[in-house]
């Protein structure tokens, strides 16, 4: 089995929605709801100053709390470490939103479902990769096994030293170069 | 805000519920002959429940549009919101079995309301760990939380029973030296509870410290200060105080016996008294949804 | 000729005429609207429907310019609810679509109009080139309407209503928008009540 | 019995078999639905390569149809931009296909902003007289035609108004790059060259953001050099997106760009680290370059840059020493494409370091393009209409401008003055975007006809005497299209679906219709497709190759780095002392030259930029990218806190932005990422045609503020050259 995870070079990231815009596609999101949220991270002062783009999604954290929390058994985690939620279960209590670290869950305005990052789990079973890794511009972002040493993904995290958000809230999977 | 207003009257209705069932056993053994406030605490209960329950239903919008799915809701143990509905659903039945021993006027079966305390205790612990296991929000996420809620829950509780049986009872409500004594207790144990909270969390964390300031300084100032410190603990606080002080008075002159014995202190003091602690208890729960600040992750 | 015979032939009567309304108004519309003489028709066939085809137009235009008008402000390309039911419903329910409105609404050539498309194609009609873009458009279904009433099985028939008519609800909303004069909103008001009363005729009759 | 006084004009058309058919019923919509997606699995997708036209990139596409529906789009492997990617606006562009909010058919105005549909008949007929006429009292010079050009609008525009008599064909880099055109053309022969980035050693952008106004190629290189450990230096006032790919960012005081490439050129030359060997062999007038360059010190420019002199001094050395993989990006906006006084000489002094660095035509450095052989519509079956015999009109008062792109806003200025007369606008929104509304309002309402050519009611329809309906971008077939590069290629734009709206057009049917109504058929008496088979013919690629496979790249005719060609300037050199400028009345060498207006301890500097989910403002109508404008409050203006604190202006408050020109109402972002001196506001807002729901009432448009003017070398629009005042106000 594998265990998926993500890297993003944030230092890459130029902020150009691609990402998101191509999820809301592939999810069929309407326009107004969306899985990928843009923080903006402004440090020092004019003329030494520094911004970060930090595009956050679900994080597939391995000790979710969305997962613990979620009363209906609508959340759950894949045998690949995918954190999914089944729609016909979720009750839309929001438990799970009020749970989750990264503020990253979504409440659908049509069925009430709450929604977020699914890793594309039907792209990734084709052996494709997520939405918004195969359209990102700059190559920021880069998806695969995180329990394959030789996986691009692994190689890379151990390259640019890539870390969790909040390694210690919990183990997320999504690693972040800043 | 994603839980809102619906959620904080929610666990309002829920803690008054549980503490208005408490408060009704509690006067049928000490009072026996205050029926009225027992009847109306065992009746008020469960129906305050139910009003919660729909509330809940009817925030859990992909649930409302399904409603078999809630079935699901009693299948994971490791979700507090799972063992609080078990917790409600037991609660519920021996609640409304209670009212409806009540109504037929019939013997309440004593384990089963035993069992009812319990679940009622329960319940009440319940709205406070389900936001207080929550470790996304530190203002939330402290022991003190589940206790601050249960003396909430029992305060409300007391406050909602005396407010609707005094229409009926005056006298009654008047007589119950125990339970205002309670009652103050409470009150002044939450507002204990509540700065130690603030204190405690704030120096721990910086999101706790940001969610104190938007309740002493912050967006939510006001509404903290006049409405759930000032009306909702401080007036009741003082309004209690200054009666039993009066009783104390009163039993000491022989006239103010006799006028204590008739129940004449009229119930405008009780209403405004009970009624205050009620928007107090709702605005505790509100605001504590309303400043939960998450823990920074950029 | 027995009486529900009769009566159909009157009601396919009432929605070609009510067909009319929604297309774009020419001068030899205006001639068969003018002094009354389309509206009496339409009120004389809708008394076979009692009262639940009851009717009130305050605004009934004089002049043709003003019939234009009204249509450019309440219906036209530019008006405030365009007739077609594809930009009321969602645009495809194909999952496998990743065009970034593929599930909003309000986008033309949606599936409701690939169904009408194939229903054409099924039956070997043609529509004019002006409605290629929108064989949803209100005015083709209502003569496809008066069409199968006269043609096609009731089951049929009424599986259409079904499925066709089913936005005239969001429709009036839109058109109550408008600035403009109420007539279009009055006219499809009694339009959507109409059909709710020839629906249930035909589940009594299936 | 029934019968109808109403004459019946059903429309529906029904076969001898119909009523047969219909007897027996067909499936409803909830079973054909079902049927119609399951099915779907088995249905034939075709896969049409075509191009982008979500901005002017035009980035290789492939359009995934199923069922007749566009159903995919997906990014072209082989086309050198798109590397198989699509950005956002890409995706959301196609949305407009199936918009409501489009033209279906030709309109007429009968009033203010009011519209009357007529056949296309009656738009030729009408349209064809009026041009005749005018033409017949003003002569043929009284007619003009501007638009952004594609493929298509670059072969049969030029020639429809050349038919017509008139040369006045213009296009839309008055306020994109006619500045830096002018300042490359009279330098190095060309308007623009290619930065070969990911070679590159060291990289220095002005006002350019690639992360900001994205091409996917772009892009990556940058990531590659970056990856490369490249130095990547970005000048500009505001800490721009693409600033998270650069090593160092410049808050240059905007305007003074010029400063700081002339400092730098003379830092170069002092310390001995210009290519001189190159210098010699390529160039001339170098002697009175550098002779004029000695005033230009490091602490000249620090005072006017706000740059420290060190910091010019040590970038302008590393740069030396790392040429020739060292270049400054030429950029096509940015901050010297139309923006400032002096920004036609900041082009001119850009690519005169890019020579001092000995980087033309060197790996990592500035490439001078090559383009495909194209064929030409045989002239004896096809004769081209003959040259006008008048100049441009601009011409004579900007002879600097690149001729082929001419100085389109001089159409609204000969307006006003009662000499053009009329204006034909293909795929240009140029009265809100081209020079301050109010200007081009007026100026269209003097001409006897202004007629556009669009897909939606853009402001310029909005005040057309006639409006005509194009087709859009995936419904159409367009020319080939050469692209010019490091290596030569091939692009094609086909169409994907038919056309959704029958009464729309492409243009290549609109001129050739229209200029029959005009009596001027003969010289389109072609189809497109014959013209592309001509245009294919000297490639030695079939037309029918180039339909499969989209993009066809020579490979073999790539550049080789080191071979410097002989370059289109008078002396077939590099340029440092220009005969031409002398002669048009300008210095021959670059010298600094003052913006024209500058900001006062209370004002700002207004300047404005790109967005990466936007293109111009054509996009502002699509609602899956003007949603994220509105979640992430995109349209706000960019305030420096320290001024901000001064005005008593706090972050997202609602403030009042005057000029000159007009007044608007704006929210702001506060934000440590501008300088004092500027305002920044994007360029993509401020929508006002009540036909473009999405759009409208959103931000505020930048041209509002920008005064109506031309630049003295290049006559670009100025448009940074606007001073505003802020002031909070109640939301």
């Amino acid at each position: 089995m594998a265990r998926y995870g993500m890297m993003i070079d944030t230092r890459k990231c130029v902020g150009c929605y691609a990402c998101r815009v191509s999820c809301q596609m592939q999810n069929e999101l309407p326009v107004e709801e969306s899985f990928i949220h843009f923080y903006e991270k402004e440090t020092g002062v004019f003329p030494n100053v520094k911004n970060e783009i930090i595009p956050v999604q679900c994080q597939h954290c391995e000790d979710a709390p969305c997962v613990s929390v979620c009363p209906t058994k609508a959340t759950y985690t894949t045998e690949d470490g995918i954190v999914l939620v089944d729609e016909d279960k979720c009750i839309g209590c929001k438990y799970c939103m009020v749970a989750c670290t990264y503020g990253a869950r979504t409440q659908s305005h049509k069925t009430g479902v709450v929604e977020k990052c699914r890793f594309c789990a039907e792209l990734v079973k084709e052996g494709k990769q997520p939405a918004c890794v195969s359209t990102c511009i700059s190559n920021a972002r880069i998806f695969g096994d995180l329990d394959d040493p030789n996986s691009d993904v692994s190689k890379a995290i151990v390259k640019y030293n890539a870390k969790p958000l909040r390694p210690d809230l919990g183990k997320s999977k999504i690693y972040y170069v800043r | 805000m994603i839980w809102g207003t619906i959620i904080a009257a929610y666990l309002f209705l829920a803690g008054l519920s549980a503490g208005a069932y408490l408060t009704s056993s509690y006067v049928a053994r000490k009072y026996p002959e205050a029926k009225a406030v027992r009847i109306t605490g065992r009746i008020i209960s469960p129906v305050l429940m139910a009003i919660g329950l729909l509330l809940l239903i009817l925030d859990a919008e992909a649930g409302l549009k399904h409603p078999l799915r809630f079935i699901y809701l009693f299948t994971n143990f490791n979700s507090v919101m799972t063992i609080g509905t078990y917790f409600i659903s037991f609660f519920m039945l021996a609640a409304a079995y209670t009212a409806l021993m009540e109504i037929l006027k019939k013997e309440t079966n004593k384990y089963v309301e035993y069992a009812g305390m319990l679940f009622a205790v329960a319940t009440a612990i319940y709205t406070g760990f389900l936001i207080g296991v929550v470790a996304a929000v530190p203002i939330w996420n402290t022991a003190i939380l589940p206790i601050l809620f249960v003396v909430s829950a029992m305060s409300t509780g007391i406050a909602g029973t005396m407010l609707v049986a005094s229409f009926y009872d005056s006298k009654a409500v008047h007589r119950m030296l125990g339970v205002k004594k309670i009652h103050l207790g409470l009150l002044s144990a939450e507002v204990f509870l509540i700065f130690t909270m603030f204190l405690v969390t704030s120096y721990s964390n910086e999101s706790a410290a940001e969610s104190v300031a938007t309740l002493v300084s912050g967006e939510y100032s006001t509404i903290f200060w006049i409405g759930l410190i000032l009306v909702g603990l401080v007036l009741p606080i003082a309004v209690e105080s200054f009666e039993l002080y009066n009783d104390k008075k009163m039993k000491e002159t022989e006239a103010g016996i006799m006028m204590a014995a008739a129940g004449q202190g009229g119930i405008a003091g009780t209403l405004v008294t009970e009624s205050s602690v009620l928007v107090g208890g709702f605005i505790l729960r509100f605001l504590l949804l309303a400043a939960a600040v998450p823990v920074p992750f950029l | 000729m027995d009486q529900q015979d009769e009566k159909k032939l009157h009601t396919a009567n009432l929605f070609s005429m009510l067909a009319e309304l929604y297309k774009d108004p020419d001068m030899e519309f205006w001639n068969d609207f003018c002094n009354n003489k389309l509206l009496d028709q339409i009120k004389e066939e809708l008394s076979l429907y009692g009262e639940t085809a009851q009717w009130e137009v305050t605004d009934i235009p004089t002049e043709f310019s003003s019939l234009k008008k009204m249509y450019a402000d309440s219906l036209g390309s530019q008006g405030v609810a365009i007739p077609v039911e594809s930009l009321y419903k969602q645009w495809t329910a194909d999952p496998s679509c990743t065009l970034p409105f593929a599930k909003s609404k309000g986008y033309l050539l949606g599936d409701p109009a690939m169904h009408v498309k194939f229903i054409l194609n099924e039956f070997e009609m043609e529509i004019p080139e002006e409605y290629k873009s929108t064989p949803d458009h209100l005015a083709v279904l209502l003569e496809l309407l008066s069409y199968f009433i006269l043609h096609a099985p009731d089951e049929f028939t009424f599986h259409f209503m079904d499925d066709h008519f089913d936005w005239l609800e969001e429709f009036l909303l839109r058109l109550a928008e408008t600035n403009s004069s109420p007539f279009y909103y009055q006219m499809t008001k009694m339009l959507e009540r109409l059909l709710e009363a020839v629906r249930k005729e035909y589940i009594i009759m299936a | 019995m029934l019968e109808s006084k109403i004459s019946r004009r059903g429309f529906i058309k029904a076969s001898a078999t119909t009523a047969a058919l219909a007897s027996a019923g067909t499936v409803g919509f909830q079973s054909w639905t079902s049927e119609y997606v399951k099915a779907g699995g088995q249905t034939k997708i075709t896969e049409i390569p075509s191009t982008c036209n979500g901005c002017s990139s035009k980035c290789g596409i492939i359009g995934h149809v199923k069922n007749g529906r566009l159903w995919k789009l997906s990014g072209h492997p082989d086309h050198p931009y798109a590397k198989g990617k699509i950005c956002a606006r890409g995706h959301g562009y196609a949305t407009l296909v199936y918009s409501k909010e489009r033209l279906t058919q030709p309109l007429k105005r009968v009033g203010s902003e009011k519209f009357e549909p007529i056949s296309w008949e009656q738009a030729y007929k009408e349209i064809g007289e009026k041009l005749n006429a005018i033409i017949k009292k003003h002569g043929p010079e009284a007619i003009s035609l501007t638009e952004d050009p594609r493929a298509s609008g670059k072969i049969y525009s030029p020639r429809f108004l050349h038919a017509l008599g008139s040369p006045n064909y213009y296009t839309h880099h008055v306020v994109c790059s006619n500045s830096r055109d002018a300042g490359f053309f009279h330098t190095l022969g060309v308007t623009s060259t290619s930065a070969d980035i990911s070679s590159s050693k060291y990289i220095m952008f002005i006002g350019r953001s690639y992360g900001d106004a994205i091409r996917p190629s772009s892009v990556q290189s940058l990531v590659e050099a970056k990856e490369n450990g490249a130095k990547i230096v970005m000048v500009d006032p505001r800490l721009n997106n693409t600033c998270n790919l650069a090593t160092e960012w410049l808050a240059i005081r905007p305007g003074m760009d010029l400063a700081m490439v002339l400092a730098m050129s003379h830092v170069l030359i002092r310390e001995n680290l210009h290519d001189a060997e190159f210098i010699k062999n390529y160039s001339i007038g170098f002697e009175e370059y550098s002779k004029e360059l000695k005033k230009y010190t490091p602490q000249w420019a620090e005072k006017l840059t706000g740059i420290s002199a060190d910091t010019i001094e040590r970038i302008a050395i590393d740069m030396g020493k790392a040429k020739p993989k060292a270049l400054i990006e030429q950029s096509w906006r940015g901050a010297f494409g139309c923006n400032y006084e002096n920004s036609t000489e900041t082009g001119r002094a850009v690519a005169l370091f890019n020579a001092m660095l000995g980087n033309i035509q060197q790996k990592g450095g500035s490439i001078i393009t090559t383009k495909p052989e194209l064929g030409k519509l045989d002239p004896v079956k096809h004769p081209s209409p003959k040259e006008p015999e008048f100049k441009k009109a601009g011409q004579d008062e900007f002879p600097l401008a690149y001729e082929e792109q001419g100085v389109a806003t001089i159409v609204a200025k000969l307006a006003m003055e009662g000499k053009m007369k009329a204006a034909i606008y293909n795929h240009s929104n140029a009265a809100l975007g081209y020079g301050n509304p109010k200007y081009m309002k007026e100026a269209l309402s003097k001409m006897d006809l202004v007629v556009t050519i669009d897909v939606q009611m853009s402001e310029t329809a909005l005040l057309s005497d006639y409006v005509l309906p194009d087709v859009t971008y995936i419904e159409r077939d367009e020319a080939v299209e050469g692209l010019s590069g490091k290596t030569p290629g091939l692009a094609l734009r086909q169409q994907m679906v038919e056309k959704v709206h029958p009464k729309t057009k492409p243009i290549d049917i609109i001129y050739t219709e229209l200029a029959k109504a005009c009596g001027i058929g003969q010289y389109f008496n072609f189809t497109l497709d014959g013209l592309n088979e001509q245009m294919l013919a000297p490639t030695g690629v079939s037309y029918k190759e180039l339909r499969e496979k989209g993009v066809i790249m020579f490979e073999d005719k790539a550049i080789v780095p080191g071979t410097m060609p002989e370059l289109k300037t008078p002396s077939k050199k590099v340029e440092f002392y220009s005969e031409t400028f002398k002669k048009a009345g300008f210095s021959p060498v670059v010298r600094w030259v003052e913006p024209k207006v500058s900001p006062s301890g209370e004002s700002f500097r207004l300047i404005t930029g790109k967005q990466a989910i936007h293109s111009h403002t054509q996009t502002a109508n699509v609602p899956i990218l003007m949603q994220i404008s509105k979640d992430y409050d995109l349209e706000r203006i960019w305030m420096n806190p320290a001024r901000a604190k001064k005005l008593g202006i706090k972050d997202g408050d609602m403030v009042e932005v005057k000029s000159s020109e007009a007044t608007s109402k704006v929210r702001v972002k506060v934000t440590e990422r501008i300088h004092p001196e500027a305002i920044f506001v994007p360029s993509h807002y401020g929508i006002t045609s009540s036909y473009l729901k999405t759009a409208k009432g959103i931000g505020f448009g930048f041209m509002e503020h920008v005064p109506f003017d031309f630049e003295a070398w290049s006559g670009a629009g100025n448009i940074h050259e606007v001073i505003v005042t802020v002031r909070k106000v109640r939301s």
